[in-house]
């Protein structure tokens, strides 16, 4: 496996090292029913200022994926089965929960899907954004007051100084986003982690939402783990796309490369199963079957079942990721498919 | 807020009605009968048939409620067919100790309970969280009278540490104090499982929260984390419940006041009851169902301070 | 701060002497008020009260009594012929409804002769009358005070003459009384006949048997009567307590017979339930032997008591019950109990709902069953009791009384004029009457006690009541008062409470 | 194609689940032998309970002075405790599931009415609350002032009071699944109210509803101890066990089993019949579980 | 009657103002929620008619109302001729059979106390569909249909995956061989790949058994692909209805025009050109005067503040509620749907495709 920095996809200059490398993570839960291999062997790497996004059906891990880098996955369930994950080179899978109380929030910020309940509805918007310039910086509570009205300025909500004073109940959900984005990025983070932050809303709020992430991102130099699973967003807002599926990184390469040339089968069929505005078909295409239950994991390649090329190699032996060009891994065994046979 | 706690004010008056009506349907089934009972056992039918009248027991039920209402509305509530006293002026001194006693049990079992429920939900499925519960489970298990008896058998009795019998005085008193020990704390003791219960549960679910995972994120402290953001939050629920167990405390309160003879409106309602002496009952039934409204009312605004949410609407 | 606590189990529901005939009304009324003449320890002896010495004419119906001079009132008052008659006269005028009324005696007219003199005219003589006034239903009170209080007389104030005044009173918690400092007039039974010895006397009600006991145990009360059985050996046990007994018994329990009843109609049947009965056992068993087992109606100690009956007292026979009953034509049953067409012999019991009474009722219901008899226990709290115990729709009562003679238990229970209460057996037996009659007005002892010496062997022949037990006095009281000795006047231990006094 | 259809591995039944649970299971089996020792009071019961002996207040054998004849010693009358306790839990254990019987059944009918016509729901909720407004034991006490003293009576006024708790918790309950998209599927099909309420409301609604009742089960125990404590309790000569309890205070300091033997058998049903409660809910509330 | 030639479902100023109460003994009103404020379509048989708009703007209420489960205010419907709001409760039961929903949760539209055999069959028998002795039968072949297999009938929900309920969904749906589904976004809670089944399967139905559908989505994509005329929404109103060709050429409402320009394309660099459409939805509560779009319309006029736009035919035919559906400017972000160049990979995916089993047909 590689285990070398990876490359940029587009062609930028590969000599500055990834602010976030993830190597060989595996997050496992241990529950009543057994153990679940939520994440099984993910590894990527985000560069300063870019946005990465991982994109994958529901339940393939993504969000124990960020979790785990924030390192907010509760343990008991969780086990940190492998791997590390290096901010900078150090690896923040061997720091205690106190240390990482100073990474987060610091360093690495994180925003959710559910803009309805990721604020605490007993405090007014000001002080939630207000407590972590008070941990973090040291601020006075007055220049804390003043820096989170200039952070919701930021991110385009009118009357800062009014708005400071709202609970969450009296905003709705685009506001409350924006507060959860302002909040992630008041101590001025390298790496901002957005857990679906759209999904909830509705297209017209997620246009702004998104409009304005890139927009903060082109100001601050914020890098981006986007999570999501609509390939639309991703291809408007990704630099860098890692596929996942069942806990593990299926593919992973530049935006234009995925989406012009996607390579394995399961992408392939994903970005293909999507209708489009611009195309008119009869049928879409599917992947037939659904994602394995996280306790029933097949053997070999885990997309085996689903996949039309499998073999009995596929059955029994697990594809590791190889690179196939500069910046495009794939784990299949018969990437790149021979296109001939066509 | 100051609406909110107008509207559950507005709220409270039919359920008071409902409960003036309850109390009264329910003494005019009783088989005794006033008259009876205050001419004594000697009286010939004439002296009962003269009383029966002069408490309008004679007229339609209908009227008899009225009649009771307009007096109720006038703060007359009749007097005690056994001691001849006013029945408000009974309830006026039995309110005192009553409400001394769940004051005494709530200023230590309920911060108590918050603090041992937020313990085990915080080291959930650990020892601590097992003993806890175990601990509180156990008290919710425990007859009332038995825990009383116990405390007064070792504490009063065998140890000879603590008066039991009565009110000692005022709470600032000395004497008053180590009165109310005993009967606080039997009362506390039953009071702190479900607290401690609810806490915990409604800990877990907010520790569980969305909200919670963000504060964490943010950096903040495990401390700040459990104390500021899950337990406010927590405490919602928890009054709330606290508000619904107050029917509970309430029974609990007239257990304890009778085995300590404690002179509360618990004792004084059983007492009426076992006597047949209506008017004081009512009035004691009345008391303690406002007691049991204004604790609710104490609830919501206690609800209101606490979410920010229900101050708007 | 010389307090003293004395617990009990009830509280009165007044203390007003002439409405008020519980004994937990006595208790305080002896205190906070006298009468005229005073009873002796024994019971049967009369001593001067107020009154220092009397004088009864020759056709028994008139009593002159000389009052002691210097008596007063708690309010300061001076005390006077008249305040007497208006207590005596308030007792028998038919608008206060006393219940008690009957006790005064035939009353022609109480007259005051003089400031210091008081006449009391009969229309009949009235054997017992002397005895009576010792009672507390006879007390002296202020006119003005019971005019000013009106309803509230005894509720929320009193004004005596006793050793103690009244302080304040809270109904079902506790009864506060203070020294009568100017006091001297006690009666000569006591050895201190000046104010009393201790400054507060607390009256406090703790309806818990076992949490009295305790009280006392642990100092919280400094003396009481009412201890648990139970517990007495515990206590006599304690270095720290004492326990003392009047050896009068004059409150008997006792189970009475509706006998116009169906089911208990038949004098057998009575007969069989009371042989069946054991009372020996129920003294010993639920009573730890601490009373006297009852066979006789009133105890064989009471002046006047028929020594006669001595033998032909029924004793427990279970077999001889069975006999009885098999003849009568109740049949037993598979089930274990009797039947006589069809109908089980299932006597309904009315009592009162509280521990004493439920032990009592389980346990003759236990021995009855041995002889297939069910009793069917209905127990009542104390105040609708009263008033079920006053129809017609049971067979068998449960009751308990004091007394001070034969002549007062039976004129009480066995007068036809009497029903249906307290002649709750419904016993019209116009010969009864007239013997009560004549040991009514008897001027001697003799005539007296021949005429109810008879009552008392036709009514024990019908075994209309089943006998339980005579209760002794019992008083337990820390070492720190001076031994205290017990009256039996009404149940009152403590009496006028002259002799309580730290050690 | 459907053998690419990957199915969702069952989940382990409740009952397997909570036969994991240690401590439930002990209840459990606790509860379980205490019933069976009451439904065969008459065999096992050495003594006539109903029968007195000379002996009064015979320790239980752990105290030297005790027999074995009498195991938990006899009672003020000389009864045999161990015979009466069986018997007394016989009635206990009745009285406690008929008053959660018939009040859980009223209440839960009740609570779902208001949850599935929402326009009686304000009225049946205002109702509701007056009844909460009485403190059980009161209820009680009162009741037991007209019918009289006795289990009937003490079994009314717990199924009474038993009555708005439960039919909050089944509101509650049920608007959760009111709000359910099977429900509006349920009347698209064309059912009517009163299947919908039967097979899709109730269907849904019983098992939190039956989580609460083992939990009030407990507590109708209790209080029914406490009634009898304050005076009302069965009829002698029958036992129950709080009204053993209430007898057995008379000796509590110097004769302490005659009350504490009674006392520990209600907690020992109470707590057993909580912990399988507790345990049923964590299995059955997705929320509460690890 | 017209059974055969006229539309299948006729609507016709629908309206639904949902009162908000407030206290708990007087419950006094204190405002409306103008759900579903004057609705009007037609609906042919066969057809797919897509209701498209935000969160709350009144699509799954108007679906409701259609199937009577809520009653309206106001407003006509019709179903085969049939006045569908004057029937008894009876009658309504009975025509019940021919117009069903599918939900857009899977996991909550399955009674989870009953089988999945249960579930399909209590249709069949409320309705004797099929005599007793064939029910079994029936169920199997229900399950069969959405492709699943028999043996699941004896399942319960909660061993199903998402899309699997799904198909339990729809399979009930069919039981009572409707003419009219109402699909409330029954694709937006499933993954993608999942998501593509179930689309396929709905139009494979639609084929087979001749059903129109009410498609409700807020995804412009899955309804372009799916639907032949397509209703936008905005506040309970309909603001344009047209054929999906019209409508994704060349949207003429300001707002059919924003919604279309938010929507995410998955072609990397396509976005930063559009256009976002500002503010938020307002409250149906309280919604803006005259146009209810005018705060945030780009075009908005006086009049749009003052005049409530009427539901007007345009001369090519559509539907529209706009003073100025003619003058305004052709977005830069409409669709041209023969635009597409033919993807790089396509050679590949027709190996993938080769590669697979054939599909089996709907029988
Ligand atoms: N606390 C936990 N205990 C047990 N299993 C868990 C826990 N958290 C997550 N999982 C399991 O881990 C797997 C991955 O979950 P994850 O939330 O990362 O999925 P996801 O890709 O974010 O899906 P979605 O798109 O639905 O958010 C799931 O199968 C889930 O059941
Ligand atoms: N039962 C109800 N009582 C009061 N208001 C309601 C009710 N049902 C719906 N509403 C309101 O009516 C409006 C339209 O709701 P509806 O569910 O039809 O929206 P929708 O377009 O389906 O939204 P979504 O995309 O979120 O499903 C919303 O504002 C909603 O709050
Ligand atoms: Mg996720
Ligand atoms: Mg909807």
């Amino acid at each position: 496996m590689t285990q070398s920095a990876v490359s940029a996809g587009s062609g930028a200059a590969p000599e500055a090292p990834p602010l976030l490398e993830v190597r060989d993570l595996k997050t496992w839960f241990k529950t009543e029913d057994g153990l679940y291999r939520a994440v099984d062997g993910v590894s990527f790497a985000v560069r300063r200022g870019r946005t990465l996004a991982v994109v994958g059906e529901s339940g393939c891990g993504k969000s124990v994926t960020s979790l785990s880098i924030m390192r907010l996955v509760p343990e008991p369930p969780g086990i940190r089965a492998g791997g590390q994950i290096l901010l900078d080179g150090e690896d923040l899978l061997e720091k205690s929960q106190v240390e990482m109380q100073d990474i987060r929030g610091q360093r690495v910020s994180m925003i959710f899907q559910e803009p309805m309940t990721s604020l605490n509805p007993v405090y007014r918007v000001g002080e939630q954004i207000v407590e972590g310039l008070v941990k973090h910086r040291g601020m006075s509570a007055a220049e804390a007051r003043a820096k989170a009205i200039e952070m919701l300025g930021l991110v385009r909500i009118p009357s800062p100084e009014s708005r400071v004073d709202s609970f969450p109940h009296e905003m709705s959900g685009g506001m409350r986003q924006r507060v959860m984005i302002a909040m992630a990025l008041a101590c001025d983070p390298a790496l901002l982690i957005a857990d679906e932050p759209t999904t909830a809303l509705d297209v017209t709020i997620q246009a702004q939402i998104l409009g304005l992430m890139r927009e903060i991102q082109a100001r601050l130099g914020t890098a981006i783990i986007l999570i999501t699973h609509d390939l639309g967003v991703v291809a408007e807002m990704a630099d860098d796309v890692v596929v996942m599926y069942a806990g593990k990184v299926v593919e992973r390469a530049g935006v234009r490369a995925l989406f012009d040339d996607p390579q394995h089968p399961y992408t392939l069929g994903l970005i293909d199963s999507i209708p489009r505005l611009e195309e008119k078909r009869d049928r879409l295409s599917t992947i037939e079957g659904s994602v394995p239950h996280p306790q029933r994991l097949p053997e070999g390649c885990r997309f085996s079942p689903r996949c039309p090329l499998a073999t009995d190699r596929c059955r029994n032996e697990e594809p590791p990721l190889r690179q196939l060009r500069d910046g495009h891994e794939v784990a299949c065994w018969y990437a790149p498919i021979d296109e001939a046979a066509a | 807020m100051a609406q909110h706690v107008l509207y559950r004010l507005l709220l409270a008056v039919p359920v008071l009605f409902g409960v003036l009506l309850l109390g009264f349907l329910l003494l005019q089934l009783v088989p005794g009968d006033p008259a009876t009972v205050i001419a004594g056992p000697m009286a010939p039918p004439a002296v009962i048939e003269e009383i029966r009248r002069e408490l309008g027991l004679d007229k339609p039920v209908i009227v008899q409620f009225f009649l009771y209402l307009v007096r109720v509305l006038q703060g007359d509530l009749g007097h005690s067919l056994i001691s001849n006293t006013s029945v408000i002026e009974e309830l006026a001194a039995a309110v005192g100790p009553t409400v001394e006693l769940m004051v005494a049990c709530l200023v230590w079992s309920v911060p108590l309970g918050i603090a041992m429920g937020t313990v085990a939900a915080v080291r959930q499925g650990g020892l601590l969280d097992r003993v806890i519960m175990a601990f509180s489970v156990a008290g919710v298990s425990m007859p009332i009278f038995f825990i009383g008896l116990l405390l007064m058998q070792y504490f009063g009795f065998v140890w000879q540490l603590l008066p039991f019998i009565g009110r000692g005085g005022p709470l600032w008193s000395i004497d008053g104090l180590r009165h109310i020990v005993l009967p606080a704390v039997s009362l506390g003791l039953i009071f702190i499982g479900p607290v401690a219960r609810m806490t915990r549960t409604a800990v877990l679910e907010v520790l569980r929260a969305d909200h919670v995972r963000t504060a964490r994120a943010k950096g903040l402290r495990e401390k700040t984390v459990v104390l500021k953001h899950a337990l406010r939050n927590a405490l919602i629920p928890v009054v709330t419940l606290v508000g619904l167990q107050a029917g509970y405390l309430l029974g609990g309160a007239v257990v304890t006041e009778s085995i300590y003879s404690w002179p509360g409106v618990g004792r004084l309602a059983v007492g009426a009851i076992l006597s047949s002496d209506f008017p004081l009952a009512q009035g004691a039934i009345m008391v303690l169902a406002l007691a049991f409204i204004i604790i609710n009312l104490i609830v919501d605004v206690l609800y209101a301070v606490l979410d920010p949410r229900v101050q708007r609407s | 701060a010389q307090s003293i606590t004395v617990v009990r189990e009830v509280d009165s529901d007044r203390y007003d002497p002439h409405r008020s005939t519980a004994r937990a009304a006595s208790e305080v009324l002896f205190m906070v008020a006298d009468t005229l003449v005073s009873l002796d320890y024994d019971m049967q002896t009369v001593k001067p009260g107020l009154a220092e010495r009397w004088e009864v004419s020759d056709d028994g119906k008139t009593y002159t009594f000389h009052l002691k001079d210097g008596v007063k009132f708690c309010d300061g008052k001076k005390m006077t012929a008249a305040d007497v008659v208006y207590s005596l006269k308030r007792w028998i005028d038919p608008a206060t409804k006393s219940p008690v009324a009957w006790r005064a005696g035939e009353v022609e007219d109480i007259v005051a002769v003089d400031d210091r003199t008081v006449e009391y005219r009969l229309k009949a003589p009235f054997s017992e009358l002397l005895y009576q006034l010792t009672q507390s239903f006879a007390v002296v009170i202020d006119q003005a005070t019971v005019e000013k209080l009106g309803g509230d007389f005894g509720v929320k104030g009193f004004n005596g003459t006793g050793p103690y005044c009244w302080v304040e009173w809270r109904p079902r918690n506790d009864l506060k009384l203070a020294r009568n400092p100017d006091y001297n007039w006690g009666p000569p039974i006591y050895e201190n006949t000046g104010p009393a010895q201790v400054e507060e006397i607390v009256w406090k009600i703790v309806p818990e048997e076992n949490t009295r006991m305790a009280a006392v145990a642990t100092g919280q009360s400094e003396i009481t009567q009412y201890v648990p059985y139970s517990t007495l050996n515990t206590l006599r046990a304690n270095p720290q307590l004492l326990v003392s007994q009047s050896d009068a018994a004059f409150w008997t329990y006792f189970a009475g017979f509706k006998i116009d009843r169906e089911m208990v109609s038949e004098e057998a049947v009575r007969q069989a339930m009371v042989l069946a009965v054991d009372q020996d056992a129920i003294a010993e068993n639920l009573y730890f032997g601490e009373v006297e087992p009852a066979h006789s109606y009133i105890s064989q100690a009471a002046l006047d008591w028929d020594k006669d009956l001595d033998d032909k007292l029924i004793r427990t026979d279970v077999e001889k019950a069975g006999k009885l009953l098999d003849e009568a034509g109740w049949k037993m049953e598979s089930d274990g109990f009797r039947y006589k067409n069809g109908k089980k012999l299932s006597p309904v019991a009315y009592s009162f709902a509280g521990s004493t009474w439920q032990k009592l009722m389980e346990a003759m219901q236990g021995d009855l069953r041995k002889v297939g008899v069910d009793l069917d226990i209905q127990a009542f709290d104390a105040t609708i009791a009263w008033g079920k115990m006053a129809t017609q729709e049971f067979d068998v009562f449960g009751m308990s009384y004091p007394y001070i003679s034969a002549g007062d238990a039976l004129n009480l229970y066995f007068r036809s004029a009497n029903t249906p209460t307290p002649n709750r057996m419904n016993w019209k037996d116009p010969e009864t009457d007239e013997l009560l009659d004549r040991g009514k007005a008897a001027l001697d002892p003799e005539t007296r006690a021949q005429a109810y010496g008879k009552v008392l062997e036709k009514v024990h022949q019908a075994a209309v009541w089943i006998p339980l037990y005579h209760e002794p006095m019992k008083l337990v009281q820390t070492k720190k008062l001076a031994p205290v000795k017990p009256h039996n006047i009404y149940g009152c231990g403590l009496y006028k409470g002259l002799d309580i006094k730290f050690q | 194609m459907n053998a690419t259809i990957e199915d969702v591995p069952q989940r382990r039944s409740a009952f397997r689940r909570l036969f994991r649970d240690g401590a439930a299971l002990l209840a459990l089996a606790v509860l379980a032998v205490i019933v069976a020792a009451a439904l065969l009071a008459p065999w096992l019961a050495p003594h006539d309970p109903f029968a007195t002996t000379r002996q009064p207040l015979l320790p239980p054998v752990w105290n030297e002075a005790g027999q074995w004849a009498f195991p938990f010693g006899t009672d003020g009358q000389g009864r045999d405790i161990l015979s009466r306790l069986l018997y007394g839990s016989r009635l206990t254990l009745l009285m406690g599931l008929l008053s959660v019987a018939i009040g859980g059944g009223i209440g839960m009918v009740v609570g779902m009415l208001s949850a599935f016509y929402r326009r009686i729901d304000p009225f049946i909720m205002r109702v509701v609350d007056v009844l909460l407004s009485f403190p059980a034991i009161l209820l009680g006490l009162a009741v037991a002032a007209i019918f009289g003293t006795g289990v009937t009576a003490i079994i009314i006024a717990l199924a009474i009071a038993t009555i708005p708790d439960v039919a909050r918790v089944t509101r509650s309950a049920a608007v959760v699944v009111m709000g359910q998209d099977f429900m509006e599927a349920g009347r698209a099909i064309g059912l009517s109210d009163a299947t919908l309420i039967r097979r899709y409301l109730a269907l849904n609604c019983i098992s939190s509803v039956f989580v609460f009742l083992t939990l009030r089960f407990g507590q109708v125990i209790l209080i029914g101890a406490a009634l009898s404590f304050l005076g009302l309790g069965a009829k002698p000569p029958s036992a129950e066990l709080g009204m053993m309890a209430a007898q057995g205070r008379d000796f509590l300091f110097f004769a302490p089993h005659v009350a504490t033997i009674p006392s520990l058998t209600i907690f020992l049903i109470v707590l057993c019949a909580n912990m399988v409660g507790d345990a049923l809910r964590d299995v059955l509330d997705p929320r509460l579980r690890r | 009657m017209t059974e055969t030639t006229g539309p299948l479902l006729r609507v016709e100023g629908l309206v639904k103002h949902f009162p908000v109460k407030k206290g708990m003994i007087l419950q006094r009103t204190a405002g409306v929620v103008r759900a579903v404020d004057g609705v009007s379509f037609e609906l042919r048989r066969g057809e797919t008619l897509a209701l498209v708009g935000e969160s709350g703007c009144g699509k799954s209420t108007t679906g409701r109302l259609v199937l009577r489960l809520i009653e309206a205010t106001e407003g006509r419907v019709e179903l085969a001729g049939e006045d569908v709001r004057a029937l008894d409760t009876g009658a309504l039961r009975r025509l019940r059979r021919k117009m069903q929903i599918i939900f857009q949760d899977p996991f909550a539209s399955l009674n989870p106390r009953l089988t999945v055999g249960e579930i399909l069959a209590e249709p069949l028998r409320l309705h004797r569909i099929v005599e007793p002795a064939e029910l079994t039968e029936r169920v199997h072949e229900l399950l069969r249909v959405v492709g699943l297999a028999p043996y699941h009938a004896q399942r319960y929900p909660h061993e199903f995956s998402g899309g699997q309920r799904q198909r339990i969904g729809v399979a009930r749906a069919l039981s009572t061989q409707p003419d009219l589904i109402v699909c409330d976004e029954p694709v937006s809670a499933l993954d993608v790949s999942i998501q593509a089944q179930v689309v396929n399967l709905l139009q494979d139905l639609q084929a087979q058994f001749g059903l129109s559908y009410i498609f409700i989505a807020h995804d412009l994509a899955v309804v372009k692909h799916i639907s032949d005329r397509v209703a936008v929404m905005y506040l309970g109103r309909i603001v344009e209805l047209a054929c999906k060709d019209q409508l994704y050429a060349d949207p003429r409402h300001p707002y059919t025009q924003a919604l279309m320009a938010a929507i995410p394309r998955p072609e990397p660099g396509a976005a930063g050109t559009r256009q976002v459409l500002e503010g938020d939805v307002p409250s149906p509560l309280s919604p803006p005067s005259g146009c209810t779009f005018h705060p945030r319309c780009a075009f908005a006029k006086d009049r749009c503040r003052s005049e409530v736009p009427s539901y007007r035919r345009m001369a090519d035919g559509r539907f529209v509620a706009c003073h100025f559906a003619e003058d305004i400017p052709k977005a830069e972000a409409a669709v041209d749907p023969e635009g597409a160049d033919e993807p790089r990979y396509r050679r590949r995916l027709a190996v993938l495709q080769a590669a697979r089993p054939q599909e089996p047909q709907p029988a």
